[in-house]
């Protein structure tokens, strides 16, 4: 394996394949929590630490116990499963160990467990059979990229807060425009690799 | 009659895309022809009647304190379940769906409808329900899906529609195409709906 | 399709593996590392759909919960609907339906653009108190309502409208009696009010009689004709501008009619009038405390109201020994 | 070198039509309404009553408080009463309202010794009694500024001869036919401030004012003539400070905190002239101008005059669009011209409507003209948009209170937007919420 | 002389006179020369693209302004010409009209009323239509040609395949291929300069933008070469829309951060964009994207640039 493989897929995965912008994961907390800048970063560390975890936690699962075992039908039960438990198990050990990070991150754990972006950049490294750090390069990498949109999406939409949007577009209908124009204009990383 | 307003609470009233504004995930990336819609409509749709029903059946029995992880298993069951029907009958269909179809277990339609609806009512209505939600998800998949495909390839349904030298306009195939196509959608929708005093 | 049974009891097996070792590890955790929490917190959570959508504008429905327990609005859950509402109105001790005696907000001034000159033109932010802070403001009239709609903006919950004469309007069905109005308005045009009560003076000058017919041609000159009308005294004179004491009024009108300058309005219509009903024995009480004589009849006759005088001051009602006088 | 500071802009300055008039006695009116307000602090109360004769130059109102300033009658005649009257600040103030007997018969006056027989002490309470103000248009009690409070180094006088303001020359005339009164001036208050450097601070435009100063300082090596670029507000006390001396005031501080008095050129030249022959400070030169004027030109006046008799005696074209007091960058619009002269009214404008045209504000573009010009460095049209939708938390974050309200963002906005009064708003709203 | 009644507002009660209308003015007048250099160059097919985005534009305002309900005197701005005339200089000249149509419709409409109007869009309406248009129709939109409508190959994409510098005097005079208003660099140049005396732009945007593509096409080897310090700055300054780009798309008011030191960050922001994409990325030019994705941190860029007030530190 070579490193710029992982280069690639870092780049790829915040840029060009962006989780937001460009594969769809993730949109509910990207326009739901995306009003002021300051939710938007604290959102996107805890998205960073989740993804990172999930990512190595269902490679293990998957290697060691489907495939082991040939239950590779089992993986969406199987990793939603890992998934909930382990950002409960999280939650719980960072409100205990450190109030302040649990005031940083903790808020948006629950939030994450439904959250599409992590179960979808399990399943993606799981399709693409990954590595066990190429997983995780990519799900960090995902992560970032999520943490980019959303933090321009924030700056963008604490613009907006003073624009006078047509009534009808207020709310989720300007926020996707925006997110629109945004993915738009990440068209320009194509090609960059 | 009870239950043909459910039904049609989640086709129109409710309608969980256009005005719950739910599971926007799925809606937009498979959105890309009017055909990927239906299906990825239908398959939560029989995601929803199934696990409506089930937890509609099982309420008495889920511990409420461990309800949503429950929900959760039942749920992934069922979506295995339809990933691999899929699998085996529309192969093309579901790899073109791709991780859309295991990702329907995060989707937060089916699972605000257990924990909203299905964990409080009887199982007919919960059924009705779980049908009329899927229908509204899969009208406006294929409500969504249609414009993008008629403007973005010129087809609908891929049946050819558009003139001869129509050239298709791409971005609405495209990932801004259905940021910008849904926005618009959703606008539209709220400009002609009746203002409420 | 041969069943395979191994292939479902490994399944099952791995699943109820899982499921075992999830449990207990979770079990094991919460216990290790549990964490005090607010019990409404918990209560609030377990209402919650736990959909965590994020659609309340909060991370998920702990980050609203917590909000919640704080004492943030109920209404945000869009997933909820009214039973959450209530739930958590429950839970918060919120009460979300009207008080029965409630208040409403009123502008005490009806000098608008039609009544009052303004002394300057004025060019600038729209707002009362941009122009309050250029010599008071340019109505004439010191205590007036400037009209540049501040309250509107004010208002929380849209129950102030203004209308073309520049005066705002309070819609009580819409008024929560927050009180944002009456804190906020540069010239303390708002009181409360309680809501039932129906007669209102709208001026809030004190100016001298003389001064005020200059400034305005709706405010109180301080003539006392209403403070000698009402029947009930329940308006004085407080430097040089009639008072309501609202305890005292019962929406008889009379001033409304009486006031030369139409300061005093009442929403006089619809008023429930004295109706006697059978039973009555002629003690003639009711026709004594009647302040606008409206009630006729004989000793020990059956008395009669005449509805196109009564005023609706239920007087003779809560009067009436044997109780038969009602209002409807 | 010509010296300067960051942003600002350059209005047309329209002071042709005064700039070359001499200074002119304006005959004292019938009345005068003196207000007992006259300065930034505690009202005076009075010290005469309804019916009472009273002289010029004789105390009519003072206070204890220690931000205050005695006022004095500017003719001899009777007190006919004591009512709130309009004031140039734009509200009403307690005023004493003096019928002239045209005598002009002064109190006995006690011309105070010379210079180095004083003790900064009693400089300063010469110039209290004297209630000498700020005559720039601030109006802030000159005598306060010479006491520093504890732990407060001056080191320098700085004097306001820049006069930014369009229209205005009184300033200048004074600094012109004045400058001895001017030079001695500076040398008592660098006195009461026991300050060792004086500067004087003009605009370039104004060649001969500057010789006059430079050749009447020619004498003191301890005072220096600062040459100042032609800009708008050059004559803000912060952007004077940081022109002259290179010196920044930090965000809520003062002048002093940097060891700098700054006063008026003016001003100087009325501790002069009232040290000099005792007379206390009962009159100013006023700027009247604008195109409504018959007769623009730079008038003494009594203190206590009211707009209107000014206006008759120099006679109006036409109906004015707009009275201002003040120059037309920070003066203030009056709503009728019944307001009388005080100490700090530097000019009375009567502006035709096409001189001051109210334009209909847009929606803020971004063009960041306003963040270019701001001499604070700060970023107006964002403090100005969350004012307007009610966010102070957000506008005061901003920096709002740091805002001096010279208008130059208003003036330069594409769109018209009124963004100095929307600061304004927030500014007060802060200050109100802080209480 | 008496006085009835006296206008009272707050101070100051002077105004510049400047205005929208005029800046725009002076944008047209500064593109002017540009424009008329390119229809002379390519063809009178240009001067129809031109005058139709133009007429599109100002058709569309009055159109939503309409539906929208908004005072028609808004159109008199003239920064609906202005989109339009920048959208058709960035198109390659033998654009169809029904494309320019829809890129100018959608510039107006998806660029700038659904944000509520001039002033409150977050991204360049001419660069969202461009960029719109360019993902729709590749082929067309990237149909470069030369004069007389012949095809041609821009120096950049040409440099790409055959690292073949053309004469720096046809770069900057304009004689070569590519879009309608950036071949004629020299002539921008003018109106920049233009732009920047009449204090409708600042130049901290077009300077730090162009400085840093220079700097960063010198120093960064381009794919395929592996030597640092061995790029052709001047060619590719005077290649592409760079300077088009920087005097008159990136200094956009709306789009562009209101902060001093904001505007070199989107200058710097935008030079590294642009020379990451030109030298790294799938299309042989940049500068349309790098300022978009610049836009869209704008908001950040004044948020985290405020800086210190007069004398605050």
């Amino acid at each position: 394996m070579s490193s710029s493989n992982l280069v690639v897929i870092f780049l790829s995965a915040i840029l060009i394949n962006n989780f937001v912008l460009s594969r769809f994961l993730g949109i509910c907390p990207f326009l739901g929590i995306s009003n002021k800048i300051e939710t938007a970063v604290g959102m996107s560390l805890a998205v960073i630490f989740v993804m990172t975890v999930a990512s190595l936690a269902t490679w293990v699962v998957q290697t060691y116990v489907l495939d082991l075992f040939g239950l590779g039908y089992l993986r969406t039960i199987a990793f939603i499963l890992v998934i909930a438990v382990l950002v409960q198990f999280v939650e719980m050990v960072i409100q205990k160990s450190s109030p302040t990070l649990y005031q940083a991150l903790g808020v948006y754990l629950p939030l994450i467990t439904t959250n599409c972006a992590v179960m979808g950049v399990t399943l993606i490294n799981m399709n693409e059979g990954y590595t066990l750090v190429q997983s995780l390069v990519n799900g960090f990498a995902a992560a970032v990229g999520f943490g980019l949109a959303i933090v321009i999406f924030a700056g963008i939409r604490e613009r907006l807060e003073l624009a006078d949007i047509p009534e009808a577009l207020q709310g989720f209908p300007i926020a996707l425009i925006t997110a629109g124009l945004l993915s738009i204009s990440f068209f320009g990383f194509q090609g960059l690799l | 009659m009870r239950n043909f307003r459910v039904l049609m609470s989640g086709i129109i009233d409710e309608n969980p895309t256009f005005r719950l504004l739910l599971g926007m995930c799925p809606t937009l990336a498979v959105s890309t022809a009017a055909f990927n819609g239906l299906g990825m409509g239908l398959a939560a749709t029989a995601v929803l009647l199934a696990s409506n029903v089930l937890i509609s059946l099982m309420k008495p029995v889920i511990p409420d304190k461990i309800r949503i992880p429950c929900y959760v298993v039942v749920i992934a069951t069922f979506v295995t379940m339809v990933d691999m029907v899929m699998g085996a009958f529309v192969p093309d269909l579901h790899s073109v769906l791709g991780i859309f179809i295991p990702l329907i277990v995060v989707n937060c339609i089916i699972l605000q409808r257990a924990e909203a609806f299905a964990s409080k009512n009887s199982v007919l209505s919960s059924a009705f329900d779980g049908i009329g939600m899927g229908l509204g998800f899969t009208l406006a998949l294929v409500a969504l899906s249609s414009v993008r495909e008629l403007l973005g390839a010129g087809s609908i349904f891929g049946v050819n529609i558009m003139w001869h030298s129509f050239e298709p306009m791409r971005l609405m195939v495209s990932p801004p195409g259905a940021f910008i196509g849904l926005g618009l959608i959703i606008g539209l929708i709220n400009t002609l709906r009746p203002k409420k005093a | 399709m041969q069943f395979d049974t191994r292939a479902v009891l490994t399944a099952l097996g791995a699943l109820g593996g899982f499921g075992l070792l999830f449990g207990a590890g979770l079990a094991v955790a919460s216990r290790k590392f549990a964490v005090e929490t607010d019990p409404k917190y918990d209560e609030i959570m377990a209402v919650l759909p736990g959909a965590n959508c994020g659609g309340c504008g909060y991370p998920g429905c702990a980050g609203y919960a917590t909000a919640v327990a704080k004492g943030e609005r109920v209404d945000k859950c869009p997933v909820g609907g009214r039973n959450l509402l209530q739930d958590l109105g429950r839970i918060m001790g919120v009460s979300t339906d009207a008080a029965a005696e409630r208040l409403v907000a009123t502008p005490y001034c009806d000098g608008g653009c039609a009544e009052a000159p303004t002394r300057f033109e004025y060019e600038g932010i729209q707002d009362c108190y941009a122009v309050a802070a250029l010599g008071g403001g340019d109505k004439a009239c010191q205590f007036a309502c400037l009209g540049y709609g501040t309250c509107v903006k004010l208002c929380p919950f849209g129950a102030i409208t203004m209308d073309d004469n520049r005066i705002p309007a309070v819609d009580p069905a819409k008024c929560t009696a927050c009180n944002k109005c009456v804190v906020g308005c540069p010239k303390t045009i708002f009181s409360l009010r309680p809501a039932p009560k129906r007669v209102h003076i709208r001026c809030r000058s004190h100016d001298k009689g003389a001064e005020v017919r200059k400034k305005c041609k709706v405010g109180c000159i301080a003539c006392g004709i209403c403070v000698k009308i009402c029947p009930f005294n329940a308006i004085s004179m407080d430097n040089n501008l009639a008072v309501i004491d609202y305890e005292k009024c019962r929406n008889c009108g009379l001033c409304v009619e009486k006031c030369p300058t139409k300061t005093i309005h009442g929403d006089l219509d619809g008023r429930p009038k004295a109706y006697i009903d059978p039973g009555c024995i002629g003690c003639t009480i009711c026709k004594k405390v009647c302040p606008v004589g409206a009630i006729t009849g004989e000793l020990k006759q059956e008395h009669k109201v005449d509805h196109e005088k009564c005023v609706s001051c239920s007087l003779c009602a809560e009067k009436c020994p044997k109780k038969v006088i009602n209002m409807r | 070198m010509v010296k300067s500071f960051p942003g600002g802009i350059h209005p047309p300055y329209r002071k042709e039509a005064t700039s070359a008039l001499a200074i002119e006695r304006m005959n004292p009116p019938k009345t005068v309404a003196i207000p007992l307000q006259q300065h930034i602090g505690s009202r005076c109360d009075p010290l005469v009553a309804v019916g009472d004769r009273v002289l010029m130059g004789q105390k009519i109102g003072d206070s204890s408080a220690p931000i205050s300033a005695p006022v004095h009658s500017s003719v001899s005649g009777k007190v006919t009463a004591i009512e709130q009257r309009p004031h140039p600040n734009g509200r009403t103030v307690l005023s004493v309202v003096i019928a002239n007997d045209f005598q002009d018969e002064m109190v006995a006056l006690m011309p105070a010794p010379k210079l180095e027989q004083l003790t900064a002490e009693q400089l300063t309470a010469l110039i209290r009694e004297a209630g000498i103000v700020g005559m720039g248009g601030g109006g802030f009690p000159t005598h306060a500024k010479l006491k520093p409070p504890q732990g407060v180094v001056l080191d320098a006088v700085l004097l306001n001869g820049a006069e930014c303001e369009p229209y205005l020359t009184t300033d200048h005339r004074v600094m012109l036919e004045w400058s001895a009164d001017v030079v001695y001036g500076l040398r008592c208050l660098m006195k009461a401030a026991r300050v060792e450097k004086g500067y004087i601070g003009i605009e370039v435009n104004k060649p001969d004012a500057i010789e006059a100063l430079k050749a009447e300082a020619k004498d003191y090596s301890s005072i220096e003539i600062v040459s100042l670029a032609v800009k708008y507000p050059q004559g803000a006390e912060i952007q004077l400070i940081d022109a002259c001396l290179g010196r920044k005031v930090p965000s809520g501080k003062l002048p002093l905190h940097v060891g700098v008095v700054v006063n008026n050129v003016h001003t100087a030249q009325a501790v002069a002239k009232s040290l000099r022959t005792g007379v206390p400070s009962i009159e100013r030169v006023i700027t009247v101008a604008g195109n409504c004027m018959e007769r623009p030109g730079n008038l003494l006046v009594r203190v206590g005059t009211t707009f209107a008799d000014i206006l008759a005696d120099r006679g109006l074209k036409c109906e004015p669009y707009k009275l201002i007091s003040g120059g037309p960058m920070m003066g203030i619009a009056m709503y009728s011209a019944d307001v009388a002269v005080c100490k700090c009214t530097s000019g009375i404008l009567a502006l035709s409507k096409d001189e001051a045209t109210y334009r209909i504000p847009g929606n803020c573009v971004r063009c960041a003209k306003c963040v270019d010009v701001c001499p604070m460095l700060l970023h107006p049209t964002f403090i100005a948009q969350y004012a307007e939708r009610g966010m102070m938390e957000r506008a005061e974050e901003y920096g709002a209170v740091d805002c001096r309200e010279c208008g130059a963002c208003t003036y330069v906005c594409p769109v018209n937007l009124p963004l100095t009064q929307h600061i304004r708003l927030a500014k007060s709203d802060i200050y109100a919420k802080r209480k | 002389m008496e006085i009835k009644r006296l206008a009272v507002s707050s101070s100051p009660h002077l105004h510049s006179g400047d205005s929208v209308q005029s800046a725009m003015l002076h944008v047209l007048i500064a593109l002017a020369p540009a424009a008329a250099f390119a229809v002379y160059h390519f063809g009178l097919h240009v001067l129809f693209v031109l005058l139709t985005g133009m007429a599109v534009a100002i058709a569309a305002e009055a159109l939503i302004l309409r539906l929208v309900k908004k005072p028609m005197t808004a159109i008199r701005d003239g920064s609906a010409a202005v989109t339009g005339l920048l959208l058709a200089m960035n198109l390659p000249a033998g654009i169809p009209l029904w494309t320019i149509t829809i890129g100018a419709g959608l510039a107006i409409g998806i660029g700038k009323h659904v944000f509520g109007g001039l002033g409150h869009n977050p991204f360049n309406p001419a660069l969202v239509a461009r960029a719109i248009l360019l993902v729709s129709w590749p082929e067309r939109m990237t149909a470069w040609v030369g004069p007389m409508l012949i095809s041609a190959a821009t120096p950049l994409s040409e440099f790409r395949t055959s690292r073949i510098v053309p004469a720096y005097g046809d770069l900057l005079f304009g004689f070569k291929a590519g879009s309608i208003g950036e071949i004629a660099v020299f002539l921008l140049l003018l109106g920049g300069a233009y732009l920047i005396y009449r204090r409708i732009i600042d130049w901290k945007i077009p300077v730090s933008f162009i400085g840093t593509v220079a700097l960063l096409t010198y120093i960064l080897p381009a794919r395929e070469q592996s030597s640092y310090f061995a790029g052709n700055p001047l060619f590719h300054v005077l290649s592409g829309g760079l300077v088009l780009g920087a005097f008159f798309m990136a200094t956009d008011w709306t789009t562009s951060p209101v902060t001093k030191r904001g505007r070199v960050i989107m200058g710097v922001g935008c030079g590294i964009l642009t020379s990451v994409i030109r030298l790294y990325g799938g299309m042989p030019e940049g500068v349309s994207y790098a300022i978009l994705i610049m836009n869209g941190l704008t908001p950040l860029i004044d948020r985290y640039t405020l800086g210190s007030r007069s004398g605050a530190r």
